[in-house]
């Protein structure tokens, strides 16, 4: 690996020229504050970007691009490197001419229907909560066998933000839902897709569902449905309807496209899995990577994230023998429900080939399992919710490979 | 709630009505109206097929709507080639098991760059025309709010979908969470040797771009330089 | 207030045009992904800016931009957003050619000066953790009167961040630091100021002081410090170094001038403080607040931050009768230790005027006192920490004002 | 510790004295040299008077450094002004009672716009030349290594430091983070009526821009127009 490393080196002049001779910033008159009112990442980190995996889909507009997981340290996705996923496109709504309706699938289920502003929805009492949002096809394309070179092709449909908005639980009361009689909301975008999906009145009741207009302490961006958007927590992300408009309370599931003929699980047999909204446990490694090279032999922070959608992630264990033996990681606190939670093992690298996995276990005590458990019951043609240990293979060049186990 | 007084007003009728366009499985929501197979194959053949090929065959733009389902599928509400893997992608209609959902589906987002564009009457007719096209029913057919729950009966895929599994974080469906797969944290010798059993070919080194590129700059690691063949 | 209110009205049609006729929106195809591999806010939420306040500063390089507070939800600060305090301008440095010195102030203080590089420095273990960052100057034009309208230029030299970095006792400790001689830390910055401060052993032993990279996910930005910045939890930002390169352990204290000149607090009689670094508990309301105008009369949510340099905030109390009866604020979890906590409280506003205000108690149970309280104590020429209760005066016309009460 | 191995490496004596510059209130850092006062008179009024005045009084680009102090002062090392809140702003010499302070930051930091250019000698003579302005030391005097110490002893507010607060999160310093005001949390009845003591004058309402373009367009407000008139 030394090929490319960066060494530390004292050069013959008795230091570091990077030392001995001051640089510029350190003799001169920087630039001035405000010099952008909203600013940008340092020009150094221009690699750091979203993408789009070539060949994936068919149009851009019905399209996903890629967090670059690879590149974020701890919890919080930056919003302008959150992944986006479209179905007809995205949009800059003006928030002034955007309204919520509450009603019922018909006169039985509420004693009202009811048309929202957003100033007034903005008025009522919020939460922010720290979650993380998964599409239900992320991982999906390496079902089969190894797909994609990095983690951000293979689990970059991922973000995680601190979500501000209304329990959707006091719109309802406002509207006087009977809860006996509703037990399903549909949710609805304004968009051209006006993306609907059904979403059932227990989460609701638990005050965890957000009609939300905040993310990471400012406006939701467009890509993610401003000004107003479903927060599921737990739940794949389609279900978290961007530019939401209109929320519907029935006593049926609905049938949408998006829960009919996608984001269903054909499973061995022929049968598809409908209604398939939970995600379960699941983990990667970010670093080391697939497309990293390591710079040098020596000590490593072998790090990654972990999250379960039925709550706190418990513990995750790392493997560096590909599965043989596995050491318990360090988890960072705060550990929060439905949330991304970074893990990190100290790693010395001995220059052999090396096999890095992780496996998260979550507070109801459900074990990530590998491929060869995953596929036993599953196959390998469901697409979503791909929740398998992943494995990266250290080669002895120091380059990192996305590989499958037999 | 009088606590929240002044937020929030009561919808009119013509509000709801303007947005309360779903239509479910039982076919509520659904509006009165029918549309021919023929009328169907005039609108899609001036609206639809630019984009999904004139049987609904293209994959341009997005997966074929039509094919993969037969006369058998018709009657079992199975698609047999569902179990076929070497069946090249999934078509609309091999999986879709609620007629509601093509008409929903059509009224609120088709045409893809003309939402809402399309009367009832349109909606009815397409809808139709893609039925026929896969086979399920007849030319002469003309469907209609009275019919379209038969029409119901005749879907490939109709008995083709299960809710008993654990993802559904709700009690109206589904098996109340209980996971379908169980793997144990083991911690020592857990397994046999690993063996590498697949990985991205050298050939396809540089097909996500050079990754060299797509990494930060300074840390633990570069990216790969792709454009370069790969060192052992 | 009515005059600028947005209602929510029943247009005669029989219903909001808003609704009855689809927006473009609803009827067209939108944008397509990766549109900006690193997004933006909506083009409407240009209000929201970090701003400089007329006047105060002669320069724009020894300077300050103040966080749009009243704009903001939750506790993180978008990146983007962040206040900067800039003493010699700001720089976008190079990471390959930055380098972190670690020395002693004499050959006893530790066992090797040491060199590294960002790339190793990134290969030691790591944590994320979320903390506030305050000004000490922050709300420091008020000591004596009103002097400015809104919350940004009141108490916007404050931001919220989880920051990634390690803990710089590793780094000590692989210095062969002697931890009964060196006492004190020297931190300096690698921009034209040089910027030094002395930080106490006690922190850095604690773990808590950390050489961080991170920032909300990404690595820092250029304004807060890129590649490098120290972050020590509780203390005011000048100690928090930028374009950190070089740690010095000492038995004595450094006077640096901005610890011997600036950032020393006069007392009556004449007196300095100095080495006054712990930012005490404080809180504010940041909805309502001034230059806010209320649009209608009824139920608001009142909310804002509260935070302690001593750990965690314990509780926060609002009143809206400018101090005469106060109510306990709902804290939102997860309250963590030197971090912003975001409170909330349920109002009806009747339409006469209010004078609402906020007070902060930490877990060392220290209350946040009055500019009264405060000012028997200190007096009103002190410039740093002030950390009185604030003000607020929602008029009858539905206009905020800041207010000082006798 | 052998678990980092590998990762930095010892600095070299050369890359230290690169680097190390900090001058400490003990003077340990101060490097060996002198400069006169006629000699810091040249360089003020080269690289230093077009930015802080041919006196140091000028608050073009920041504070005065000079002015406010006394002969009185210099023998008490308590600058009186202090006391006197009618006395405009506080110069840099009012404050300082550390003369190290003052070589360290101009060493490191001035002038502005070329930091670290001035050598050692120069460092001392401006130094000198500031304090010359300040009434502290003669025209005459040359600043060095060997009398710096006894220029401490003349510092007009040498003694004007405490560390006895709350504020220092050590225990080298302060009185163990005590705090000096203690409020309490009182719940009901806890003030008389309360009154308006201060609030920015009308004239003053557009200051700081036009507020309604400060605040964001949605929500439970809006920015007041501050280019017009107040309502009550
Ligand atoms: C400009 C291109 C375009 C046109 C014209 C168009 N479609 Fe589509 N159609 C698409 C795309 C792209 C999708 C996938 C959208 C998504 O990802 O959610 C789609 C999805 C569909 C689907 C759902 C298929 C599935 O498996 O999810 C149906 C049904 C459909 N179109 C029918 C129609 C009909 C009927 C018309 C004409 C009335 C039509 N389309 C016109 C591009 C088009
Ligand atoms: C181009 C403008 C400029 C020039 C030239 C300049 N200064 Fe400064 N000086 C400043 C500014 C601006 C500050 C405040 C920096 C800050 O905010 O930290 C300052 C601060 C100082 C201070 C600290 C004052 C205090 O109270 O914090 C001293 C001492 C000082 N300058 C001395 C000098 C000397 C000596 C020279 C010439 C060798 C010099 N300056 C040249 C602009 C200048
Ligand atoms: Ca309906
Ligand atoms: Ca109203
Ligand atoms: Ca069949
Ligand atoms: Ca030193
Ligand atoms: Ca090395
Ligand atoms: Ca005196
Ligand atoms: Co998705
Ligand atoms: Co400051």
């Amino acid at each position: 690996p030394a090929a490319l490393a960066r060494a530390n080196p004292v050069a013959a002049g008795g230091g570091d020229p990077n030392i001995l001779e001051l640089p510029e910033h350190s003799k001169g008159l920087g630039q001035p504050v405000a010099t952008d009112g909203y600013g940008r990442p340092s020009k150094y980190e221009s690699n750091v970007q979203r993408r789009t995996s070539p060949g994936l889909t068919q149009t851009t507009q019905a399209s996903v691009s890629f967090a670059p997981l690879q590149s974020l340290f701890g919890i919080v996705t930056p919003s302008g490197l959150h992944f986006e996923r479209h179905h007809q496109g995205w949009w800059d709504i003006d928030p002034s001419k955007h309204r919520l309706m509450i009603n019922g699938s018909d006169d039985k289920m509420l004693k009202k229907p009811l048309v929202f502003t957003m100033d007034e929805i903005m008025r009522l009492p919020s939460v922010s909560r720290f979650h993380f949002i998964e599409c239900g096809a992320n991982t999906g394309m390496e079902w089969g066998n190894v797909a994609v070179p990095t983690c951000q092709y293979s689990h970059g449909m991922l973000s995680c933000s601190e979500f501000t908005g209304v329990p959707l639980k006091i719109l309802l009361d406002m509207a006087g839902v009977d809860y006996k009689r509703g037990r399903y909301v549909l949710a609805e975008g304004a968009d051209g897709s006006s993306m609907t999906r059904t979403v059932p009145m227990e989460l609701i009741e638990s005050g965890q569902v957000l009609v939300a207009y905040g993310q990471n302490g400012e406006m939701l961006r467009p890509e993610q449905g401003y000004p107003l958007r479903l927060v599921v927590p737990g739940v794949q992300g389609v279900s978290w309807v961007k530019y939401l408009r209109r929320i519907e309370v029935g006593d049926q599931p609905y049938g949408t496209k998006d829960e009919a003929i996608h984001y269903i699980d054909l499973q061995p047999g022929g049968l598809h899995r409908q209604y398939t909204s939970t995600q379960e446990c699941k983990s990667v490694v970010t670093t080391p990577s697939g497309g990293q090279v390591l710079l040098d032999k020596g000590f490593y922070q072998i790090s990654g994230l972990a999250w379960s959608g039925r709550g706190k992630v418990k513990r995750v264990d790392v493997s560096v023998d590909g599965g043989r033996n596995w050491k318990t990681a360090r988890l960072q606190e705060p550990v929060m429900s439905k949330c991304l939670t970074r893990f990190s093992l100290d790693w010395v690298w001995d220059g052999k080939p090396a096999l890095l996995q992780s496996r998260a276990t979550d507070e109801t005590n459900y074990v990530q399992p590998s491929y060869r458990q995953l596929r036993a019951v599953r196959g390998s043609r469901s697409i979503y919710h791909n929740n398998s240990i992943q494995t990266w293979l250290v080669q002895e060049s120091g380059e990192v490979k996305n590989v499958q186990l037999s | 709630q009088t606590a929240f007084a002044g937020i929030g007003r009561v919808a009119t009728p013509q509000e709801v009505a303007a947005w309360d366009i779903d239509v479910r499985p039982d076919f509520k929501g659904l509006p009165k109206g029918s549309g021919s197979v023929a009328k169907g194959q005039e609108v899609w053949e001036g609206k639809c097929a630019s984009c999904h090929g004139v049987f609904g065959e293209s994959n341009e733009v997005f997966s074929p709507l039509v094919g993969g389902t037969t006369k058998d599928d018709v009657k079992t509400g199975r698609v047999a080639r569902l179990n076929d893997s070497s069946f090249p992608g999934r078509t609309t209609l091999m999986k879709v098991a609620t007629v509601s959902t093509l008409w929903d589906y059509i009224n609120r987002a088709m045409p893809w760059n003309a939402p809402k564009s399309l009367s009832h009457e349109e909606v009815y007719a397409v809808t139709a025309y893609l039925l026929n096209m896969g086979g399920v029913i007849a030319d002469g057919f003309t469907l209609s709010d009275a019919n379209i729950a038969d029409v119901q009966k005749l879907l490939p895929n109709r008995n083709g979908m299960t809710t008993n599994h654990g993802l559904w974080p709700g009690k109206g469906m589904g098996n109340g969470s209980k996971p379908d797969v169980h793997a144990l944290a083991c911690m020592k010798d857990c397994i046999a040797e690993p063996k590498v059993a697949s990985f991205m070919p050298d050939f396809a080194r540089n097909n996500h771009g050079d990754l060299s590129q797509q990494q930060r700059g300074v840390g633990p690691q570069r990216g790969a330089d792709t454009t370069r063949p790969p060192a052992a």
